[in-house]
């Protein structure tokens, strides 16, 4: 897939809670395809402060219209003037980047566990993995029910569920806790998660515990995001690896976790 | 039609424009955002003759317009470039050099000379000056002895155009490169990294493993052309600019201080696309001013 | 309440934070945008013996996350700052240093021995890092024994607290530290500007009047903390850090790296209310990391 | 005059032609007093590149709303910016700056001279310094008549002449080529100019050869714009001053032009 540098067109951004948005962006031309676990690197004029681009996860493409979304999170200077862009406005994207998470066979049963801005692949594999609703079940996780977005729009993709760390909504604490994964979790046959470091560590455990397929979206400090800064790499049993180009996506087995 | 093209002793540049090491990789990385054919030159990612891991994650750092790096030459040795990627890029129609990196001089001189049997490699780039190696690296660049010395030795193997790649963290540059060209250097490049450092307020950690690291962008683009102005008096070689340099202005500014080329470097994290830009910049910029061939540029400073 | 003060030889400071010489006048000039006695100190503008016109117009150009001056050391002399500004400040309840410039030792010398009969001057800044003048300045201290030889003679006239001001514009900033340290400074402030140039690629000429000039502000920052570290480690006496602070983040990550206090100085033109938000943002700081001394955050960086 | 630095509130960005703008700023508190040639020094944030402040004079003042309006003409990156801010942004102003032009006697005529965005504080002095408007004068150049602006607003207070590099509008060539200089200069008591540094030489000249009081405002490359930084100098006759506390406005007698 090549990758390309173009000037988008942000066709909408809307505020999902109180910290989160979803920014839609409009290629001129055709998009290539774009897979969940793969991400776009964006430029962020509008601030005195921030020099390099700002990496995110595709959470949703539609090829008609050649646009695809962005769930940006506000965590720091840049994100937070990132959703301050207003429609119409111009935005320089880097895509696609990185590699994508497997995708399930037709028969499989899978487990997506997402954590803040996690949550964004995981609705994108959830939606176009190809599954029966029946065989997809979602483990989302956030602190607490204001912190959750509305996903209403996946919800035909698959079962979900929610934890939250104060018993806001759903089961009260990490989504490790939730019975899905002391009780079912050998029905699965593929594990995929994305979000936090720590959340994917433990949802990893209980993979490796179980012996499960399972594959991790890494997020870590890019400096380019295709490969040739070296900036971005993580300790593997094969020796340090881009993030960017290796990854994100990684199967457990081939960390050092 | 201006001619765009700049020369390094008997190396014929097709314009001045070259990536900088350790910023495009190999030169594949890119080629997704450009024809390569139309860069002046490549200078590959820092090569050792061994395979080096590099520095522990987190190896970067964003600052006010820059960027630390802390990467410590990872790469997987020269036997792995000459099997596995020269092959790739020896057909391609630019300047490819290799930027030769050692622990010890004797590392230096057993890699160029390895690289010294490859055709298609017109040029080497002697990098004195990465801060980010425990041993060797900037260590031989920052006096003027240590400098000669790797220099001399490497100059006895090698005879095609060899560039040495200047450490800005010196009190006096122009000494360096005097000293660098008395040992035989037909060119120097600078600037490399500045040594920096980065810390986080909340974790009251540094933020790099390395905890110093190497200083690039636009921030320091000022202090590079000051220097290469300083060198660019000092020595007969031809000077290749670099620090910061974000678009055809930039480069044109290096030129116009002394650089007979430019390297690109971090600007292509920013937008890959730019070092063609820069070349479509620059021949713009030349036929506005009538300026016929972009050698005119070097040095043309008025004071 | 946490405790601000922040103490160099016997002198101290209500909180650590002073403005930097030449970013905020005589203190007056600033007088409008905040209450100067919520102010660690006051660095004034370079003094020197005799009065200076400065450098001629253009001396300023903006850059990345900074700018380059080169005012030259515009000042009315010392006889004038006696007369006419030191009656001025000398109720006010802050510590108002004197930044001593000379183009001799024998200046340096006799400018000290004036500022010594000021009882309200509880200290001087001995600048020998000015990189705009042609002579002194910078030259001085960019050499262990040139920079020795100033802090050695006015050392012996001059017994309150004296902070040597040192150049960044070296290899080994540490040994220079060292090097004034071993001829009696009280403390060591870093760093001054680092000499840079700009180009106005469309006249083709500098944008300065004088090629070069001194870079101050965010982009510097990087390399200021570097050096702060460095110098933390090499010598006794404390460090006054300083080098594109904007705000308290950046304070306290001088402080971490070694810095008794801090100076706040390009910050001051973008917005000169910053050095007392620095205050009440470091004291925040100290609240939430329970830290009760300002001093404990000195060289607290956990490697 | 007390100098601050305030969040101001945009109130109005109007576009005035290809490349002028009107900006409207409101300040939360009382306005002090401000008067034609201060000027305003701005922060910039949403472009990544900028990092000094940029200076502006004030071209008219409304202390019922406690609002000031600045004359940006695109000029660089910050004043491009600068002019894409919209109603209800807020943008952090240094305020008021500099020396103000000498209002003129009761019974003074005037010539007031401007060009480029130098027309700011001659708009603003014709207003208010009080004169009969057929004792104020005042000749506008620009390249062509497209780089005029509509100055409707400021008729009642004065006689206005235009002159332009093309002869689109008014007298073709440049301000001192206009015949109030060579028929009616000996009749101004005052001569005032705010202009591009080549126009105020020209001007100066002219008063100078007839000795007529004539003040002119000058622009230069400022980084603090309060007297701090002494980067602004102008070389007179009793040395280097400060352009933006000695200045802007200066008496040509003052000067080494
Ligand atoms: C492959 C990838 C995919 C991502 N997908 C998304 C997504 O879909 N939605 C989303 O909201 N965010 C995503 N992120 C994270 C996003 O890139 C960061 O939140 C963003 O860069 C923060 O920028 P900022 O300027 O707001 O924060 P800054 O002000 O730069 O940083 C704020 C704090 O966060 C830390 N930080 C910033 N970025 C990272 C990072 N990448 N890893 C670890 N720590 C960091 C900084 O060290 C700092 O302490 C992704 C990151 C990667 C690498
Ligand atoms: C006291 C004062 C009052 C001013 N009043 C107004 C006003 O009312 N309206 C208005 O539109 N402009 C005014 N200006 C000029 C205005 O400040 C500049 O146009 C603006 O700073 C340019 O910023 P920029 O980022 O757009 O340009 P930049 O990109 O910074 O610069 C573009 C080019 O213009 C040159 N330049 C920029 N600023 C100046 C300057 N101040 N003097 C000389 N050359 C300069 C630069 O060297 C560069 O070549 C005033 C300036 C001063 C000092
Ligand atoms: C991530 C990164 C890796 C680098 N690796 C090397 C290297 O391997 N060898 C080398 O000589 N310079 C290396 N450099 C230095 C650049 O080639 C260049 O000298 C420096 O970054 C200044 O130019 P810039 O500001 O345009 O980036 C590296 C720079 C960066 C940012
Ligand atoms: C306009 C200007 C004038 C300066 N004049 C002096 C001076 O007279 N004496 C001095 O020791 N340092 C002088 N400096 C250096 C500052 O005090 C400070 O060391 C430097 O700017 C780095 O800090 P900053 O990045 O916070 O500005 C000057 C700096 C600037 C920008
Ligand atoms: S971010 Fe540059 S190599 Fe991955
Ligand atoms: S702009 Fe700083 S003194 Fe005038």
């Amino acid at each position: 897939m090549k990758k390309t540098v173009q000037e988008l067109l942000l066709v909408d951004n809307i505020q999902l809670n109180h910290d989160n948005f979803k920014l839609v962006l409009q290629a001129p031309t055709k998009l290539p395809q774009i897979f969940p676990g793969q991400f776009v690197n964006v430029e962020i004029k509008k601030a005195t402060e921030i020099f390099l681009r700002r990496p995110f996860s595709v959470l949703d493409v539609n090829y008609e219209n050649n646009t695809f979304s962005l769930l940006v999170k506000i965590l720091g200077r840049g994100s937070k003037v990132l959703t301050t862009y207003q429609s119409g406005d111009k935005i320089s994207v880097i895509f696609p980047l990185g590699s994508s998470f497997t995708l399930p066979d037709k028969n499989d049963r899978v487990l997506l566990v997402g954590g803040g801005s996690g949550v964004a692949p995981m609705l994108f594999l959830a939606k176009i993995c190809g599954l029966k609703p029946e065989n997809v079940h979602v483990i989302l996780g956030a602190r607490s029910q204001q912190d959750h977005i509305d996903i209403s729009a996946y919800k035909a993709f698959g079962n979900y569920y929610f934890t939250t760390e104060d018993g806001s909504l759903g089961e009260k604490g990490f989504v490790t806790h939730h019975p899905v994964f002391s009780q079912e979790l050998s029905s699965f046959d593929k594990v995929y998660t994305c979000g936090p470091d720590l959340m994917m560590k433990a949802v990893a455990k209980e993979a490796a515990d179980k012996n499960i397929f399972c594959e991790v979206s890494l997020e870590n400090m890019m400096a380019c995001g295709f490969g040739v800064c070296l900036c971005c790499v993580e300790k593997t049993k094969e020796g340090n690896k881009c993030v960017c180009t290796e990854g994100p996506v990684f199967n457990i087995n081939k960390l050092t976790w | 039609m201006v001619d765009l093209s700049v020369r390094i002793k008997d190396l014929t540049f097709k314009n001045p424009v070259l990536t900088a090491s350790g910023t495009c990789g190999f030169g594949e990385e890119i080629a997704d955002f450009m024809d390569l054919s139309k860069l002046g030159g490549i200078v590959m990612k820092g090569t050792t003759l061994k395979p080096r891991e590099g520095n522990d994650y987190p190896r970067m750092a964003e600052t006010p317009s820059g960027m630390l790096n802390a990467v410590g030459l990872q790469n997987k040795g020269v036997d792995n470039f000459i099997q596995n990627i020269y092959p790739n890029i020896k057909d391609i129609d630019s300047q490819f050099i290799v930027n030769v990196n050692g622990s010890t001089i004797e590392e230096y001189v057993e890699l160029t000379e390895k690289i010294n049997e490859l055709d298609k490699i017109p040029a080497i780039e002697l990098n004195i000056s990465c801060p980010n190696v425990k041993e060797g690296g900037m260590a031989f660049g920052v006096s003027c002895p240590s400098a000669e010395a790797v220099v001399r030795a490497v100059r006895k193997v090698y005879s095609k155009p060899m560039i040495v790649k200047l450490s800005p963290n010196v009190t006096n540059i122009a000494e360096i490169a005097k000293a660098v060209e008395g040992q035989g250097a037909d060119a120097v490049s600078l600037v490399n990294t500045f040594l920096g450092m980065a810390v986080d307020a909340n974790t009251r950690k540094p933020v790099l493993s390395t905890i110093t690291g190497g200083l690039s962008g636009p921030a320091i683009k000022p202090i590079a052309l000051r220097m290469v102005w300083q060198v660019y008096q000092a020595v007969k070689v031809p000077v290749v600019g670099m620090g910061g340099i974000m678009n055809a202005t930039d480069a044109i500014e290096f030129m116009l201080a002394g650089a007979s080329a430019v390297q690109v470097g971090t600007a292509i994290f920013i937008d890959p696309t730019i070092p063609v830009q820069i070349v479509s910049g620059i021949q713009s910029y030349m036929e506005t001013h009538g300026i016929q061939s972009a050698s005119e540029l070097t040095g043309s400073l008025q004071i």
